[in-house]
C-alpha cells in the first residue's frame, strides 16, 4: 500500500517538476503556452544524447538539461513569444499546437520514432526497504531532487527580492509595473527558469516515461490538469494539485485498473464544475 | 472574395494531385504499402518500409516479366487514413495488392474495401486472429498474438510456473495473447490469477506492475505492442520483480530486436517466445540483417522489418505463379497454400485461413559481440493460429 | 421628493462593499414616475457603482432595490432590462463591427421576442426594421444607419448608446455620463436628445458637466463617498452652501 | 456588400443575406470536382466531412465566442451513433438507413452538446478550452473502455448502411458517398447560413461582442450559448455520422485530441467568423497535407506547424480574411488612382 502511495508521490512530483513552470507562467502573463512539453522533451533528449552517444554520466545531464531548455526557453520567448501576450488566448493555444508540432518532426527528423531509453547508473538502480515499503532507489532520488527544489523555489518566491517581485506581478500586473516593477524582466527570466524546470524534469523522467516524440502532446493533457486543479497564482497549489494526480492516477490504477484511466480527468472536470478557478486557489490565496 | 479562395484551392488542389496522378503503364505492377510513418507507431512504419525495400534491392524489380512499384503512404496511424490509402491505392494506382497495416484498426478498417474490389491485401504486421476472417482477401506474413502466446504459456507452465499474472495493452492483440494464454496455461494446470490491461496510451505501467507483484505469481506474462515495450521492460525491472522470484516471460514484442540494446543489460536472461529473432542462425537470416543494417544505418531488423520482407516475397512468388496475371483472386489463390524459407525460418500460408503458419522460438536475452540479442533454445514447429476453427 | 406617490424606483439601504471600501453606503432613495433626476457628486463619489447595482451589473452586499414596488435585488441584469430599467454605460459598449441599425434591432428583437426566430432572414419583419429605422432618424444618426459602428465619430456612438437603451422602450433609463468625453461641437445633439426623451420615461441621469445637469434635471441628489449627501430640487442644490463647498467648488477649481 | 437605396433599411438587410455569385460558385466547384478530380473522391468527401465540422466550430466560436478544444466529442458520439444504428440494424431496414443514423448522429450528439453545454458558460476562455478538452477525453475513454458496445481500440467493423434513399448504395469508387457527402454538407450548411443570418444569428454576434451590453439590452445571455453550442454539437455529430457511413467504420481516433484540433485549426486557417472559412480552410489544410506529405510524408508535421505558427503571427482572420484584406487594398488603390 505504502508503496503505491510512494509510486504516485514520485509521479506527482515529476508533474510537479514538469508542470510549475507552465503554471507561473500562465499566471504571471495569462499566457497559455501548451508548448511547455517541448522544453521536457528537449531536456529529456539532452539526456540521451548525452548518456547514450556521448557515454556521460547521468548526474552530469540534470544540470545540463536544466540550462539547455532555459537557454532555449529565453531564446524562444524574446524572439516569438512575446509577440503573442496581446493576442487572444485562441491565438495562443494555436500558436502553441503549432510548436509542438514543429518540436515534434524536429525531434522526429534528428533522433528517430523509437522511443529513446535511459540507463540509470547502478547506483539509482535496485530497490530499498522503508519503512516497510518496498521503493524504487530512483523513484527515492526523484522524490529527493523534486522535494529540494519544491523547497528551494518556496524559499525563493517567498523570501527573496526576485520573489517578491514576481508574486506583485502575478497578482496584478497592471499595478506592479505601476511600481516601477521590470515585468517584462521578471517574465523572461520566470519563463527561463520554468522552462528550464521543465528540461530538468524531462532529463529526471526520461528512466521512467521513455522519451519520443509524442512526448509533448502525450503530457499536454497532464499540465493542463495540473493548472486547473492548482490554479496559478502560486506554486503551493500546483504542488498540491500533481501530487494529487500522481497519487490518483497510480491508486486508481493499482486498485480499479478497468477504470483507471478515467480517474484523472474526472477529477479534472469535477474540479472544474465545482470550484472553476481551482481547487487549491483560495487556500493558497490566504 | 470567397470566388477567388476557392480558384486558390482549385489550382492547389490540382497541383497537389499532380503528385499521385495515376501513370499507367501496362508493364509496370504496382503494389501499395500503407505504414505508420509518422507518430507513436513510427518505428514499426519504417521498418516494415525498409524491409520492403530491401526485398525488392536484392531481388531485383522485375518479375514474370512486369516492373514492380512499390508506392508507400503514410497513414499517420489513423484507421480511416488507412481507408482512404487502400481505396484511393486501388481505384487510382490500380494497384495489384496492398500490404502493411501496423495495426489491427488499420487492417480491419481496409476489409470492405478489398472485398468489394477484389485485392489481395498482405499483413506485415497486425496481429489480431480474427483479421484474416474478416475478407477473403486478406493474407497474413506476420504472426498472430495466439501463434506467439501459447508455446510461452507451455513452457512455462512445464518450468515449473503454478500461477500466472497476464499484463497487456488494451486492445485486440493484447486481449487474444492475454486469452490464448489463460487458455494453454490453464489447460496444463496452472492458474491464471488475474489478467491486467492497461490503456494503450499508457505512459506510467507501474500501478500495474505493482499489482502484478503483489499478487505474488511464478510468472508475470507480457505483451505490449512493440514501441512500447521498452518503457514497460525497464519498469518491470525498476520495480523488482525478478528480484521477487517472479518468471517475467512475454511474446518477442518486448524484447524487440530494434529496441533491445536501448533497453539494457537489466533483461538479459528474460525469456520469449516469438517467431523471429535476429540472431536466428540460418545463412539467409545472416545475410538479411547485414544487408538490412547497411541499408539502414542505426536500426537493426525485427520481427516487423522481416514481416516487409515476407509480405514482398509472398507477392513476388504470387505473381510468378499466376505468370504475371494480376486478378486478386488468383494473386490470393496462389498465396494460398505457399511455402518458403523466410529469414525467420520456413513459414506457410495456410491454404483454409490464409493465416501464417510458422515455427515459434523460446529465446533467452544473452549478450553477443557486445550486443544483446534473443537467442533461440527451443521451438515449437510449425504453429497454427490456436484460435481459428 | 419621498412624498411622491408609487415610485417607480426604490432602493433601501443599498450598501456595496468591496473588501474594506465601501462604494455605495446606506442609500435610500425613490424616483418618482416620469422624473428627471440627476445624480452628481465628486469623483470617486460612487456614482458609477451605484448604477451598477440599479442595472445589476455588480450584486448589492446589502440592501434592496425595487421596481414597481417589486423586490429586484436578486435580479439578473437580463431580467432588471427586460422589466424596464435601461442604462447606457459610461465607456461606449457597442458593437463596432455591426452597423446601428443592425444594434438598434438587436434590442427591438429582444424586446419583441422575435430573436429567437432563427430561420427567417433578419429584415424580414420589415415592422421592426422601420422601427430602428425611424429610432435612428429621431436621434440623427439615419446617414449613418448601414455605416460601420467603428468607424462613427465618438459622439454618434454616444448616440448610438442612447439609441440602444431607448429601443428596449424603457420605464427607467439610467443615463451614465452621456455627454463624457464628447467634443463640444457635438455637444448639443445629445443635449437636444436628453431634452426630446418621452415624458413617462423616469431618468437618472449621471453627469459631471453641470450645464447638462442644470438645463436638464429637475431634481437632484448628491453623492459623497458612496452615501446620499443632499437631495432636492435644482434651485435648493443650486443654492445649498454645502453642496457649493462640496462640490461646486471643488468644479470651480478645476475648471479655473 | 453593394449598399442598396438607404431609405430602404429592411430591402438592404434582406439584400445581404442574398446568395452571392462566388457562393454559387463556390458549390458548384464543390460539385464539379466530382469531374474533374474523378479519382480523389474519397479524398473530397473526406474534406466535406472535415469542413462541416469546422464550421460547426465556427457556429460557435466565430458567431458565439465559444472557444472549444473538444468538438471531437461531438463529432465521434455522432460517427458511434451512426455506426452502431448501421450495425445493429443490418438487415432490418429502417434502422440501417443512412439518413435515419444521420438524424440519431445528430440527436445523440445535440443531447450530449446541451448537457455539456453548461460547463462552458462559466469561466474564462481558459477553463472553456480545458472543460471541452476534459469532456473530449472523457468521451474517449468511454468510447475505448465500452468494448461491448464500441469494440473498444479496434472500432466499430464492417458499418454496412442500407442504400442511401434505398437506391444509391454506397460504391468502391466514393461516388454515392461524394454525392452524399456533398448533398448533407451542403443541406447543413445552408441551415447552419439561414441561422447565422437570422435574428437569433445577429444576437450571437451580440453575444460574442459585448456579453454585459447583451444582458443589458435584456437578452438570456447563456440561454442562447446553450442553444447554438448545441446546435453545433447537432451538426458536429452529423458530420462524424457522414465519415462513419461513408468509411464504413468508427474508430476511437474519431474523438481523438487530433480531431479536435484539427478541425479548430483548420477553422482558423480558413477563418473564422465568416461560415465559409470552415470548408475553404478544409480544402487548404487537405491540400497541403497531401503536398507537403508526398514530399516528406514523415516531417510534413513540421511544415503544418510552421504555417501555423506563421498564421498566427502575421494573418488575421485566416484564408478568407486575407483575400478581403487584399481587396480592400485593391479597392483603396482603385480609389486613389
Amino acid at each position: 500500500m505504502l508503496t503505491i502511495l510512494f509510486d504516485g508521490v514520485a509521479y506527482g512530483m515529476l508533474l510537479f517538476v514538469l508542470a510549475v513552470g507552465l503554471c507561473v507562467t500562465l499566471g504571471l502573463m495569462n499566457f497559455i503556452n501548451l508548448a511547455h512539453g517541448a522544453f521536457a522533451m528537449a531536456g529529456g533528449y539532452l539526456t540521451v544524447v548525452m548518456m547514450n552517444r556521448m557515454g556521460l554520466s547521468f548526474y552530469w545531464c540534470l544540470p545540463a538539461a536544466f540550462l539547455f531548455s532555459a537557454v532555449l526557453g529565453v531564446v524562444l520567448e524574446r524572439a516569438l513569444y512575446r509577440r503573442l501576450y496581446d493576442k487572444t488566448h485562441l491565438d495562443q493555444v494555436l500558436f502553441s499546437i503549432g510548436l509542438i508540432f514543429m518540436a515534434m518532426a524536429t525531434v522526429d527528423y534528428a533522433m528517430g520514432a523509437s522511443p529513446q531509453i535511459v540507463n540509470l547508473p547502478p547506483s539509482l538502480n535496485g530497490r530499498i526497504e522503508i519503512l516497510g515499503a518496498n521503493v524504487g532507489v530512483y523513484r527515492l532520488f526523484v522524490i529527493a531532487i523534486c522535494g529540494l527544489l519544491t523547497i528551494g523555489l518556496q524559499f525563493v518566491i517567498a523570501k527573496t527580492r526576485f520573489g517578491s517581485r514576481l508574486r506583485a506581478s502575478v497578482d496584478d500586473g497592471r499595478v506592479a509595473r505601476g511600481l516601477g516593477i521590470d515585468v517584462t524582466g521578471i517574465f523572461a527570466l520566470t519563463f527561463a527558469v520554468g522552462s528550464g524546470l521543465a528540461g530538468l524534469g524531462g532529463a529526471l523522467g526520461a528512466p521512467i516515461l521513455s522519451m519520443d516524440p509524442s512526448f509533448p502532446l502525450k503530457y499536454m493533457i497532464f499540465f493542463l490538469i495540473v493548472i486547473s486543479i492548482g490554479g496559478t497564482t502560486t506554486i503551493t497549489g500546483p504542488f498540491f494539485a500533481s501530487i494529487l494526480l500522481g497519487v490518483a492516477d497510480v491508486a486508481g490504477k493499482y486498485f480499479v485498473p478497468a477504470i483507471g484511466g478515467f480517474i484523472i480527468y474526472t477529477i479534472m472536470v469535477a474540479v472544474l464544475i465545482f470550484r472553476p478557478q481551482g481547487l487549491f486557489t483560495r487556500s493558497a490565496k490566504r | 472574395m470567397i470566388f477567388k479562395s476557392i480558384l486558390a484551392g482549385a489550382v492547389g488542389l490540382a497541383a497537389g494531385l499532380q503528385f499521385t496522378a495515376p501513370a499507367l503503364s501496362q508493364e509496370t505492377v504496382k503494389v501499395g504499402l500503407i505504414a505508420t510513418l509518422t507518430g507513436p507507431q513510427a518505428a514499426s512504419g519504417r521498418q516494415k518500409v525498409a524491409g520492403a525495400r530491401l526485398y525488392m534491392q536484392l531481388n531485383g524489380n522485375m518479375v514474370a516479366g512486369k516492373k514492380i512499384e512499390l508506392i508507400v503512404k503514410d497513414d499517420t496511424g489513423v484507421a480511416d487514413v488507412t481507408r482512404r490509402h487502400a481505396q484511393e491505392l486501388i481505384v487510382n494506382d490500380k494497384v495489384a495488392a496492398i500490404a502493411g497495416f501496423s495495426l489491427t484498426p488499420l487492417a480491419l478498417a481496409v476489409a470492405p474495401v478489398i472485398t468489394q474490389s477484389k485485392t489481395p491485401a498482405i499483413i506485415m504486421t497486425a496481429g489480431t486472429s480474427v483479421i484474416t476472417e474478416r475478407s477473403p482477401y486478406f493474407v497474413r506474413v506476420s504472426f498472430t498474438l495466439p501463434q506467439q502466446s501459447v508455446p510461452i504459456a507451455e513452457w512455462a507452465a512445464k518450468n515449473g510456473a503454478k500461477t500466472a499474472v497476464s499484463l497487456v495493452s488494451d486492445y485486440g492483440p493484447g486481449i487474444d495473447a492475454q486469452n490464448a494464454f489463460k487458455m494453454r496455461f490453464e489447460e496444463q494446470g496452472g492458474k491464471v490469477l488475474e489478467q491486467l490491461k492497461a490503456p494503450l496510451a499508457n505512459p506510467e505501467f507501474s500501478p500495474f506492475l505493482q499489482r502484478a507483484k503483489d499478487l505474488k505469481p511464478d510468472a508475470l506474462f507480457l505483451f505490449v505492442p512493440a514501441p512500447t515495450a521498452g518503457a514497460l521492460m525497464k519498469q518491470v525491472i525498476d520495480r523488482g520483480l525478478t528480484e521477487a522470484n517472479i518468471k517475467v516471460i512475454g511474446t518477442g514484442d518486448i524484447t524487440d530486436d530494434d529496441q533491445l540494446n536501448g533497453i539494457g543489460d537489466s533483461v538479459l536472461g528474460l525469456i520469449t517466445s516469438h517467431f523471429y529473432s535476429a540472431a536466428h542462425g540460418s545463412a539467409l537470416n545472416q545475410k538479411f540483417v547485414a544487408e538490412f543494417k547497411k541499408a539502414n544505418p542505426g536500426m537493426r531488423p525485427n520481427f516487423i522489418g522481416v514481416g516487409g520482407w515476407d509480405g514482398m516475397h509472398a507477392f513476388y512468388e504470387a505473381l510468378k505463379k499466376t505468370s504475371g496475371d494480376t486478378d486478386g483472386t488468383k494473386l490470393v489463390d496462389a498465396m494460398k497454400g505457399a511455402t518458403w524459407e523466410s529469414p525467420r525460418g520456413m513459414m506457410t500460408i495456410d491454404p483454409e485461413t490464409r493465416d501464417v503458419i510458422q515455427d515459434v522460438y523460446i529465446r533467452k536475452v544473452e549478450k553477443k559481440d557486445g550486443e544483446l540479442y534473443n537467442i533461440e533454445f527451443d521451438v515449437v514447429k510449425q504453429v497454427k493460429d490456436p484460435m481459428h476453427k | 421628493m419621498s412624498e411622491a406617490p408609487k415610485p417607480v424606483l426604490e432602493t433601501r439601504a443599498l450598501r456595496k462593499a468591496f473588501g474594506g471600501i465601501t462604494a455605495t453606503d446606506n442609500v435610500t432613495f425613490s424616483l418618482p414616475p416620469g422624473a428627471r433626476h440627476a445624480l452628481i457628486g465628486p469623483n470617486g463619489a460612487g456614482k458609477t457603482t451605484f448604477v451598477n447595482l440599479l442595472s445589476g451589473v455588480l450584486p448589492a452586499t446589502s440592501g434592496e432595490i425595487y421596481l414597481n414596488g417589486v423586490n429586484i435585488t436578486n435580479w439578473s441584469v437580463r431580467d432588471r432590462a427586460r422589466a424596464g430599467l435601461a442604462r447606457t454605460f459610461q465607456i461606449n459598449q457597442l458593437y463596432a463591427d455591426l452597423s446601428p441599425l443592425e444594434t438598434i434591432l438587436i434590442a427591438i428583437n429582444e424586446r419583441e421576442n422575435a430573436a429567437t426566430s432563427w430561420f427567417r432572414p433578419l429584415g424580414s419583419r420589415s415592422d421592426l426594421v422601420d422601427e430602428a429605422a425611424a429610432l435612428l432618424v429621431r436621434l440623427n444618426l439615419a446617414d449613418v444607419m448601414q455605416a460601420r459602428v467603428g468607424s462613427l465619430a465618438y459622439g454618434r456612438q454616444r448616440l448610438l448608446e442612447m439609441a440602444i437603451a431607448l429601443a428596449s422602450k424603457p420605464q427607467v433609463l439610467l443615463l451614465d455620463e452621456p455627454a463624457a468625453g464628447v467634443p463640444e461641437g457635438e455637444r448639443d445633439q445629445i443635449l437636444d436628445v436628453v431634452a426630446a426623451l418621452p415624458a413617462d420615461v423616469s431618468l437618472i441621469l449621471i453627469e459631471h458637466d453641470m450645464d447638462l445637469v442644470f438645463r436638464f434635471a429637475k431634481t437632484i441628489s448628491v453623492l459623497v463617498n458612496g452615501a446620499l449627501f443632499v437631495e432636492g430640487t435644482r434651485d435648493e442644490i443650486a443654492r445649498d452652501p454645502r453642496v457649493r463647498q462640496v462640490y461646486l467648488g471643488e468644479e470651480e477649481i478645476a475648471h479655473g | 456588400m453593394i449598399p442598396e437605396s438607404p431609405n430602404k433599411p429592411a430591402g438592404w438587410l434582406l439584400g445581404r443575406t442574398r446568395w452571392r455569385w462566388y457562393e454559387l460558385a463556390f458549390w458548384a466547384a464543390a460539385a464539379s470536382s466530382f469531374f474533374i478530380f474523378p479519382s480523389k473522391l474519397m479524398l473530397i468527401s473526406e474534406i466535406f466531412i472535415l469542413g462541416l465540422l469546422a464550421v460547426s466550430i465556427d457556429l460557435t466560436l466565430g458567431f458565439a465566442g465559444l472557444v472549444t478544444l473538444g468538438q471531437g466529442a461531438f463529432f465521434g458520439v455522432g460517427a458511434y451513433a451512426a455506426g452502431l444504428m448501421a450495425q445493429y440494424g443490418a438487415g432490418t431496414a429502417p434502422f440501417a438507413d443512412p439518413l435515419l443514423g444521420l438524424l440519431v448522429a445528430g440527436f445523440v450528439a445535440g443531447a450530449l452538446g446541451f448537457v455539456t453545454s453548461f460547463l462552458v458558460l462559466r469561466g474564462s476562455d481558459l477553463t472553456r478550452l480545458m472543460v471541452t478538452l476534459g469532456v473530449a477525453l472523457i468521451v474517449e475513454e468511454i468510447v475505448t473502455q465500452a468494448k461491448d458496445i464500441t469494440g473498444g481500440s479496434d472500432g466499430l467493423q464492417g458499418v454496412m448502411s442500407s442504400p442511401v434513399l434505398g437506391v444509391w448504395s454506397f460504391d468502391l469508387y466514393g461516388k454515392t458517398a461524394f454525392w452524399y457527402a456533398l448533398i448533407v454538407t451542403f443541406v447543413c450548411f445552408w441551415f447552419c447560413r439561414r441561422l447565422v443570418n437570422s435574428s437569433f444569428g445577429l444576437s450571437l454576434l451580440a453575444i460574442k461582442g459585448n456579453p454585459l451590453r447583451a444582458r443589458a439590452i435584456g437578452m438570456p445571455v447563456n440561454t442562447r450559448l446553450v442553444a447554438i453550442y448545441t446546435i453545433a454539437a447537432a451538426i458536429s455529430g452529423m458530420s462524424g455520422g457522414l465519415l462513419t457511413q461513408t468509411t464504413q467504420f468508427a474508430s476511437p481516433d474519431m474523438v481523438a485530441f487530433h480531431r479536435s484540433a484539427d478541425a479548430l485549426l483548420i477553422l482558423v486557417f480558413g477563418g473564422s467568423g465568416f461560415l465559409y472559412g470552415g470548408l475553404v480552410g478544409a480544402v487548404a489544410f487537405r491540400v497541403m497535407q497531401d503536398f507537403i506529405g508526398n514530399i516528406t510524408p514523415q516531417y510534413w508535421l513540421f511544415w503544418v506547424g510552421l504555417v501555423l505558427v506563421l498564421l498566427v503571427l502575421f494573418v488575421r482572420g485566416g484564408i478568407i480574411g486575407m483575400l478581403i484584406a487584399l481587396r480592400e487594398r485593391l479597392l483603396r488603390k482603385g480609389e486613389g488612382s
